[in-house]
């Protein structure tokens, strides 16, 4: 069975060097021009528990992890047993484990029936032969499996020496007589039984990133200055990876005290007229709600990227939720506007930096980006040309409006304007000083408890969304706009649901899905463009109370196009799967006709 | 005598005080006025960020880019300004309430990495804008709004904290004396990293005329000998036992943070500075 | 012109005694069983600054300040000029200021037409000669006022005696002179041009209550053991009240550094067993949004109480908004279920802090009360015989369920159950212990990231709702149930409506407005009830972004109602006027065959 | 010797620990376990609170009342277990990020106001569970995830800390020493007040086995003949410069939280303790 498409999962302990073999695998089909998507999964410890990996690899694009795996390499059984309910298994699953592996095959949980191609290699004793050290089965692993599912071979090679490079010769040669070794073992001992073979034609090399890092990447791309953060997971990489380089760009990197002390140092130092921006996961962004407010109120332009994970509380801070909705659109007390950008995928978290960065400077107020643990620590393939063409490009992202020579006369920071954006100064410009205040204040920025200063300076706040609306229409869609079976999703989902759109209208289901990049302000007109003839849609969302079906519904009147809602929803943890939304969608289509 | 182009009416704001007649922070903001005049520090070329209370009302009252930001985070703020624009001279103001209390977080962490900046915390052992509870300075036995039974709890010790902090600058004054006020506040934004004037100012709305007084016959000024370079001796004399110490009680040379950031830049730079462009590569497969 | 229903407002600046006067007043109504109603305002100062006072008395229960005075009494017309907004004037208005004002009369922003009536009396020299000191000129106001508008003489000398007793017998005679001279003065010197005449028959006394002193009365009475709290405006009275009254009763009242000291202080006493409370305003609840998901998944009992303030950030800090509804309801990250409560005047606060212990302890989840600055500031009456006979009995309040000896043997604090609630033990309690974790965790209460676990646990937090719809009901109903148009308001708006709909019903317009008592977990069936003869509905809330309305629609669906949904909305500050809302149901009355 | 009731094991949870293997915090579970059966404390009269990080998932491996809270927030959440109920034991514990960076503002006043309580901080020096982040007592130099170019800041000094903050027993001891771990531990649970106990307990997964041997080399045990009762001289010897002290450094007999709160109810109630009807009076016109 040819194919261009293939799901391999591995399992082991720590140091079985499960990641690091996910990621050569990735990176050798990346070189190839092949389409990647890489999953990482632990346990809770920190080192030496167990950790897995899946890689889908496709000569098309791939929007997501894949359902189930063709193949599954285990390197530890026991360690196995933690993955099993995130780890399908395809009816034609192969399986290739360490012969040398003790545990009871009784209670491997594979049915009989998914156990008839088992490949059982004596990983860790080539290892030892061949690159003298067990620590070198992993990449006997590769090449095994490269040899029986036909993978790129002399890629990998590549990128193993890659990954070596700049460490002794001696040991990048042991590791390619590892990946010779592999190979050689299913050449010479291996009968193979199973037909999966992976066809594909070479392109041009790929780019694989994870979103964190292309979240880090679009901040330095549009031009950020100063970041002040405090580390959670899953959102760290991004600190981690601008600490690197941001200051070799002249830009600063504050490991602060707390997310209080985080979100206020960017406020200062967007005051200073810095383009400064913060990341963090649901607990921080809790901390950071009335500092977000102090910026809403003071119009200073700073970005917080909130990186999404299972919650209440600490929750599970691993995995991977939809939950913090409300908490970015509307958490803080009081009136206070902010932008809501949700990227949906590894590139769509650059994409929704640099924007951010854009609005946020345009409009001076907060953007909150709220990707995911799943988004953020993936990896996918990146077209490198579509980065360096963006659609904002480098030198277009603007900064904030400054006063002219004659505003500066009596300069009011707080200006009444038309459209609720008004000139604003930086402390070094002279006659441009004035006060900011997280007190409402008149529009020199002085104190005011005048309830029609209030009114007004609310209004001015508020006002800013109407461009920002007519600004941006970007909305995606996916399956064609007569469906009268419609799926509205956000964020991370995007992949599973638009995976799921796809395989309906191919098995003859018409339906429609749309997927929001900015969630607040809420854009209604393409909503009312997909709902035209829609009869029934579906939301779908990784939160148990449902936000986004509540939020939906607060804007638009479903009832005034006739069209039924249901929600579709499960608690976070584990992404959607394309079957469970295939699945749902066949189930309303079939009932369809109400 | 250097030039004279500031005078204090350039650093006077259109907004009147709405301080209470008699209140301390009036001379504190007098004092922070005369220091600038000495210093002839250029309006523009200054931040004066604060938090919220009576005395974190402050920056409104002096013409230049001011900052009254939320309950308890002028130093982050202020380390925000700084770092980005180190050019800017940065002082951080408060009440004990917004710095000790809901603060406290915050000023280990801006002591210890020496950022540099001048924190002027305004001292009356109240909560002065929310009309009179315990603040963690206030007295034992003093009667508030939040200690009608009398105020049983231990206040903290600000100087000593300060020194354990490892701030480089730790000083003390008093508002009712407006000349040392002036001249410590001046030494504090002179010195380079972050230096601490903790000024004693009364609040005789929510705690009596009295405190005036009180003060007055504890403080004690620290002889013209005092050599404010040693911390253990320091933190002695910083006790709270006899008398309120005013001056410079502690001080230390030590880099600051400004620098610290550029020579992470050098650094790093210098490991290479791709066009960003470039820096992709690292994502090729 | 003999009414029953009067209202009276006083200006002056911080040493006029102007708030002393306004207290005695409503006092001495209060005595007569007159029902009251009193606002205070100031200005920025702590001190010296400027204030007034603001008193409606009536035969009838009153349930808002009154739109326009009848009666303007001005100390110092500088001072006036601070609250001439707030205070509109009825067309027959009659002015009584201080004849020693040197303030420019044609300065003074009040129309000819409404100057007809103006008495000036020399209040200063009046106190000086009566009682040897100006100090003394509020209580020559009321003596003057008594006199002019028939106000209850008697009660207030009792008032005053009240006032000032444990004083010198010498202070109280003068002050009892500063009256009497007061009424002299009118008596003799002056010509009654007006014809307002206050006319009632005595009652019983009531109570006069503000909302802080009702919640924290409450909180008593529903047996609070531990409270921790730090100060802000608006809130902080309620700290106040109970650090004087709770110690008295062996409970413990703790001033924190912060709100998050405070917050985590409440959940550790109520994992130590007790009934645990804390009160802010909204930039503190901003900081506890962290807390409170704690508080959700550890399934704590404890009661946060917001007096909401104009936002956003510091905003204003002395006045009214209804801001803080969504950061109430949805704030924190992740999914975390906690009721939210607003009172909707004075004695509601009472009844809603009883309330929310009895939800807090019996559904072990945090219960968010959500009052304002206008209700939690302001004077009202109250039925001491109400307070007496409370629907929640002191002794019914029950606390948390505890586990039987036969479920100690083997306890798991977070057992599934059909409802959600799981028994629960505190330190101390033999073969009870247990782990509370902000980490997701199994029936144990030990960390678990199974994705299966996080679902069920998810799901029997939120399972608590059920019973909660099922147990309570509640709501108010203005006005008749086939009326066409519809009111829906929360909170502190609920005055106003209620006066405009029964005026707008008077007034042969069939109107019905509905004040929800509970609104998170929200009962959607009295709006059902409520919308069966509605056509349109008319959202009415304080806060500019106007979250009550997306919020309500994203829970009901109008559409399939046929109602259509109008939103009428101001920015917080100055409370509606009944005229307001009464114009805007007679701007959609007319209009109303849609 | 007293009569044993509790063993190692009723102190053993059922939860198996997921540090990973030479983690200092084993040292740590295991030296308050021994604390715990020398001083007899009934488990379920004890309370052990935390925040978050690798050592902040202590509190599950003892059977016992354990709260595994929110980051920096163990302190007043055992503020709240210990005045709610004066009876049990509270032991607050965490990690050096925990406490001192997140955590920082609520110490100085836990320990001012004499909570009755012991804090353990289980310094590592660096933040274990997010993966190995800069903590503020990581020295300078120190290469980790947030200082790719070398930790620049200076780092804090707890012990110091802690004596400015006015805690009555502070001490400092050492995963790698056992038998001086508990003794120290059961000391500051015996202790009646705030006391304050650093471990210093490597972090071999992201300071390198290195760390143990460096702690090793620096440590120096306190003279018998230390009087720890002199808090100048306690902070004198805390100073970070030669040598790392172990043991009580200073410890002091003031009134302690829990008994001002009876004080005040005593004051309060002697005043007068209407029935709660009856308190509506105050509010009769
Ligand atoms: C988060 C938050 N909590 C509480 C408050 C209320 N608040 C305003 S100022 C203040 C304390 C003021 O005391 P201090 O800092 O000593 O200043 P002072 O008024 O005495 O000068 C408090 C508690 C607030 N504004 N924000
Ligand atoms: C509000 C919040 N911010 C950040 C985090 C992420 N976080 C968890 S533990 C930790 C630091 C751990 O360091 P430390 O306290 O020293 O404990 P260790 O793991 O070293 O024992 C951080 C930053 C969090 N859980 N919550
Ligand atoms: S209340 Fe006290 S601190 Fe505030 S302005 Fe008045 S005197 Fe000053
Ligand atoms: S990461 Fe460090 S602190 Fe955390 S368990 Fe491992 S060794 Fe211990
Ligand atoms: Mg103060
Ligand atoms: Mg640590």
């Amino acid at each position: 069975m040819a194919c261009n498409n293939i799901v391999i999962g591995i399992a082991g302990s720590g140091g079985d060097g499960v990641i690091s073999a996910g990621e050569i695998l990735v990176n050798a089909a990346s070189s190839d021009g092949l389409f990647v998507f890489m999953l990482k999964s632990f346990g809770a410890q920190i080192r030496g528990g167990e950790s897995s990996v899946r890689v889908r690899m496709s000569s098309e694009p791939v929007a997501t992890q894949g359902d189930k795996l063709d193949v599954l390499v285990v390197l530890s059984w026991k360690d196995y047993m933690k993955f099993k309910s995130e780890m399908l298994l395809e009816d034609h699953l192969v399986i290739v484990s360490d012969s040398a592996d003790k545990f009871p095959e009784e209670n491997i949980p594979i049915p009989e029936e998914q156990r008839k191609h088992w490949y059982k290699i004596p990983f860790t004793s080539i290892a030892e032969e061949a690159a003298g050290t067990s620590l070198a089965k992993n990449i006997v692993v590769l090449g095994a499996i490269a040899e029986l599912f036909g993978l790129p071979k002399s890629s990998l090679k590549k990128s193993i020496e890659k990954k070596f490079a700049g460490k002794k010769q001696e040991l990048i040669d042991k590791n390619l007589n590892a990946l010779t070794a592999g190979q050689d073992y299913v050449r010479e001992s291996l009968k193979k039984t199973d037909s999966i073979l992976f066809e594909y034609t070479p392109g041009e090399p790929r780019l694989v990133m994870e979103g964190n890092e292309a979240t880090a990447y679009g901040a330095l791309y549009a031009g950020v200055e100063f970041y002040a953060g405090y580390p959670i997971t899953p959102s760290t990489e991004i600190m981690h990876w601008l600490s690197v380089y941001l200051p070799k760009y002249d830009g600063i990197v504050m490991q602060m005290e707390d997310e209080l002390a985080s979100i206020n140092a960017i406020v200062g130092a967007s005051f200073a007229g810095k383009k400064a921006m913060t990341a963090t996961s649901g607990p921080g962004l809790s901390l950071m709600a009335e500092g977000i407010g102090l910026a809403s109120i003071t119009e200073l332009p700073i970005v917080v990227v909130n990186v999404q994970r299972g919650g209440p509380s600490t929750g599970i801070p691993t995995k991977t939720e939809q939950s913090d909705l409300m908490q970015a659109i509307w958490g803080s007390h009081g009136d206070s506007p902010r932008v809501v950008l949700a990227p949906s995928d590894v590139e769509d978290c650059f994409d929704c930096t640099v924007l951010a960065f854009y609005i946020a400077e345009k409009y001076q107020l907060p953007v909150i980006i709220l990707s995911d643990a799943f988004i953020g620590h993936r990896k996918e393939s990146i077209n490198p040309n579509r980065i360096r063409d963006m659609r904002y490009g480098f030198k277009k992202i603007n900064r904030r409006l400054e006063p002219t020579q004659d505003e500066l006369e009596d300069y009011k920071r707080y200006r009444y304007t038309s459209n609720g954006i008004s000139p604003v100064t930086w402390p070094g410009v002279e006659n441009g000083m004035y006060q900011a205040a997280g007190i409402e204040h008149n529009e020199y920025g002085f104190p005011s408890a005048d309830v029609s200063v209030h009114e007004k300076m609310t209004k001015k706040r508020w006002m800013k969304f109407h461009d920002i609306k007519r600004e941006f229409s970007f909305e995606r869609f996916y399956g064609p706009d007569d469906a009268e079976l419609g799926l509205i999703a956000w964020g991370s989902t995007k992949g599973a649901v638009k995976e799921a759109v796809a395989r309906a209208n191919d098995n003859g289901m018409k339906v429609q899905a749309i997927i929001p990049q900015i969630l607040f302000p809420f854009l209604i007109h393409p909503f009312h463009q997909f709902l035209r003839h829609k009869k029934k849609v579906i939301f779908v969302e990784m939160a148990y109370a449902g936000a986004f079906r509540r939020y939906l519904r607060g804007f638009i009147r479903f009832g005034d196009f006739g069209v039924e809602t249901i929600s579709y929803r499960q608690t976070g943890g584990a992404p959607f799967t394309v079957g469970q939304i295939y699945d749902k969608i066949v189930e309303e289509y079939e009932k369809k006709d109400v | 005598m250097e030039n004279i182009t500031y005078t204090l009416k350039d650093y006077k704001s259109d907004l009147k005080p709405i301080w209470c007649p008699g209140c301390g922070d009036f001379g504190v903001l007098s004092a922070l006025m005369q220091a600038l005049v000495k210093l002839q520090i250029p309006p523009h070329k200054l931040a004066i960020l604060s938090g919220i209370g009576c005395s974190s009302r402050l920056p409104g009252y002096i013409k230049t880019y001011g900052f009254n930001g939320v309950h308890g985070r002028a130093i982050p703020l202020a380390t925000g300004v700084k770092l980005s624009n180190p050019d800017i001279k940065v002082v951080a103001v408060g009440g004990d309430g917004d710095g000790f209390s809901i603060g406290a977080g915050h000023i280990p962490h801006a002591a210890r990495k020496n950022i540099d900046m001048t924190y002027i915390v305004m001292n009356n052992s109240i909560y002065g804008l929310t009309k009179g509870q315990a603040s963690p300075t206030t007295p034992i036995g003093e009667q508030t709004k939040t200690t009608f039974y009398g105020n049983m709890e231990e206040p903290i010790n600000p100087i000593r904290m300060m020194i354990a902090y490892k701030a480089s600058f730790v000083a003390r004054t008093f508002s009712g004396d407006p000349k040392n006020a002036t001249e410590i506040i001046s030494q504090a934004i002179q010195h380079k990293g972050f230096s601490f004037v903790e000024v004693l100012s009364p609040c005789p709305t929510f705690r009596g005329v009295e405190q005036f007084k009180l003060i007055r016959e504890k403080i004690e000024y620290l002889p013209e000998t005092y050599q404010p370079t040693d911390e253990v001796k320091a933190f002695d004399i910083a006790n709270d036992n006899d008398f309120i110490r005013l001056g410079v009680i502690y001080r230390q040379d030590r880099p600051i943070y400004t620098e610290i950031m550029k020579k992470m830049k050098e650094v790093s730079q210098k490991l290479g500075k791709p066009d960003i462009m470039d820096l992709l590569a690292q994502f090729e497969p």
